[in-house]
């Protein structure tokens, strides 16, 4: 009542089309909760990448399954937990490979975990065996984490 | 059941999704430019790929994306510059990326890309570049 | 599986600071389910209509609750339910005024229903007893049903 | 706990949301011009509603509602039109409507309100009919 948490959710259909509309959701939350407009691009992007991997490697591209984005806003932070009932992994067995090394192995995956980690304060994976899925992602107001504002022009 | 009527239905659906990229193709000299409109992700990306594959696979490995109305990409759509980037300088061109918004510019920072690819502020930049290699080599 | 049949879910807290959100939503939708710039707009405005009246009547202005919007497309129309736990109504009670009428008695409520009534092809109100109060709004696609588009330029 | 960062945030929240609408004022000989930008509906209407009630107030009833730059009305703005139109008459006054976009026309059309209201292609336009009925009356 006197708290200030919000929550937030959205469900969509697994589907690579819908993700325009996860990050107006996010965006539209991102704003309204002060987040710059660097900032929310951001947060639109994280989410975007945990969704497309729940679509693409969860769900193997099968649409008629569903995504789960739900948000909430405190005081300090922003949390969202994307949330899937499909094929579980192990974030942790992922390499994480320099982009140059990427190139050279013409791999064109392993950029999605990477930009999350980069982006969020906090990311954490969890199985909860045959109910679901969840990647928890936190990014907490007006800190040093994160990524800084790109510069107002490239070179 | 309305076979048919679902048929239409999908077909709308692909338009309005559609709407929320392109890709235009002109010639400067004999560099190709790519403009690239609007919101590249994992939904739009296999365009961009079916653009780039073209154009190598036609022997003009001369490339700029124009991202000058490109209002946001996703690791599926960086993802599509890394797959080419070797075949490209292999094949004596480049992919060079010209006039990025700085709210996508910064997606590109992250990751590292401006020390892999060559970015450049302007098109006409971009494809005075590939004429100035040309003058060396 | 074979089926076109889609849901999409938005839960929002009980402010009208979300019903921005909530048309956002609810024109992202419509747009990808091939419904016209016109009629996407009329579509959110309904259901702007619906849950502003939930946030305003049902809860009385108290932010600490929520409002769901469960979307269903399919091959022949669009479903809005708009779900809340607050207090039900008797729609068949609420008058429907001439709009000169309204005026009259200085009364600016009682377009809301109008406009939804006039918006959709179908409108239905349920109360689950302790559970919820469901307003369901059905949009058949391309049918004479509904507002005609707007003239190109009034007057 | 934290009261200030509390405050701090719900300002941000309110100024995110004020953005969405806003009103700008502006003389047109003695007739006042509100320019209406942006989205009204429940949550900005009373921003509206105050604006309009402080005409009549200082004895202004005047009005023109430049629309063209409305993107959305719902019935809590169209509201205050209907709560004050009387008023605003019954003062010598009214509260004309102008430049409204087609999409947003659409719901003005819905409620019948061309009929109820002076609805007018432009600003100017509206204004001048405002002086035209000066030198009839
Ligand atoms: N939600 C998920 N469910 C199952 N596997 C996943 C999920 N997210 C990521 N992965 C696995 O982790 C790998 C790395 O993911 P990512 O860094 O996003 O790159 P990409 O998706 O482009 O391969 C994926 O290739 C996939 O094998
Ligand atoms: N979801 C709801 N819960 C409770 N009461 C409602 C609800 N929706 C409408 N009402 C009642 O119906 C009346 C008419 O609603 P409406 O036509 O939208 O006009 P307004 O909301 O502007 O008064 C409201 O004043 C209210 O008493």
């Amino acid at each position: 009542m006197a708290s200030y948490e919000r929550t937030f959710c959205l469900q969509v259909p697994s589907s690579t089309e819908n993700l325009a509309l996860i990050r107006e959701f996010v965006s539209a939350i991102g704003e309204q909760a002060g987040f710059s407009e660097t900032e929310t691009v951001q947060l639109a992007l994280a989410v975007d990448e945990a969704c497309t991997n729940v679509i693409e490697h969860a769900y193997q591209n099968e649409a008629s399954h569903e995504v789960t984005v739900r948000v909430t806003v405190d005081e300090n932070e922003i949390t969202f937990e994307v949330i899937d009932r499909g094929r579980g992994f192990d974030p942790t067995a992922e390499p994480v490979l320099p982009v140059e090394e990427l190139i050279r192995q013409r791999r064109s995956g392993g950029l999605g975990l990477r930009l999350i980690r980069t982006i969020m304060d906090d990311v954490q994976y969890r199985i909860v065996p045959g109910q679901m899925n969840e990647l928890r992602m936190v990014k907490k107001r007006h800190t040093g984490g994160g990524v800084s504002p790109a510069p107002g022009a490239p070179r | 059941m309305a076979p048919q009527a679902r048929r239409t239905g999908r077909e709308r659906f692909e338009e309005a999704v559609t709407r929320s990229f392109s890709i235009e193709t002109k010639d400067h000299g004999n560099v190709r430019v790519l403009e690239l409109r609007g919101y590249l992700d994992a939904h739009t990306a296999p365009r961009f790929e079916a653009a780039v594959e073209e154009e190598l696979r036609a022997g003009r490995p001369r490339l700029v994306a124009d991202c000058s109305t490109l209002d946001y990409i996703s690791s599926a759509g960086l993802g599509v510059f890394m797959t080419f980037i070797d075949e490209a300088r292999a094949a004596g061109g480049d992919i060079k990326l010209a006039a990025i918004q700085p709210k996508v510019y910064q997606i590109f920072d992250v990751l590292g890309f401006p020390a892999l690819f060559d970015i450049l502020p302007t098109v006409e930049g971009a494809v005075a570049r590939f004429d100035a290699g040309d003058g060396e080599g």
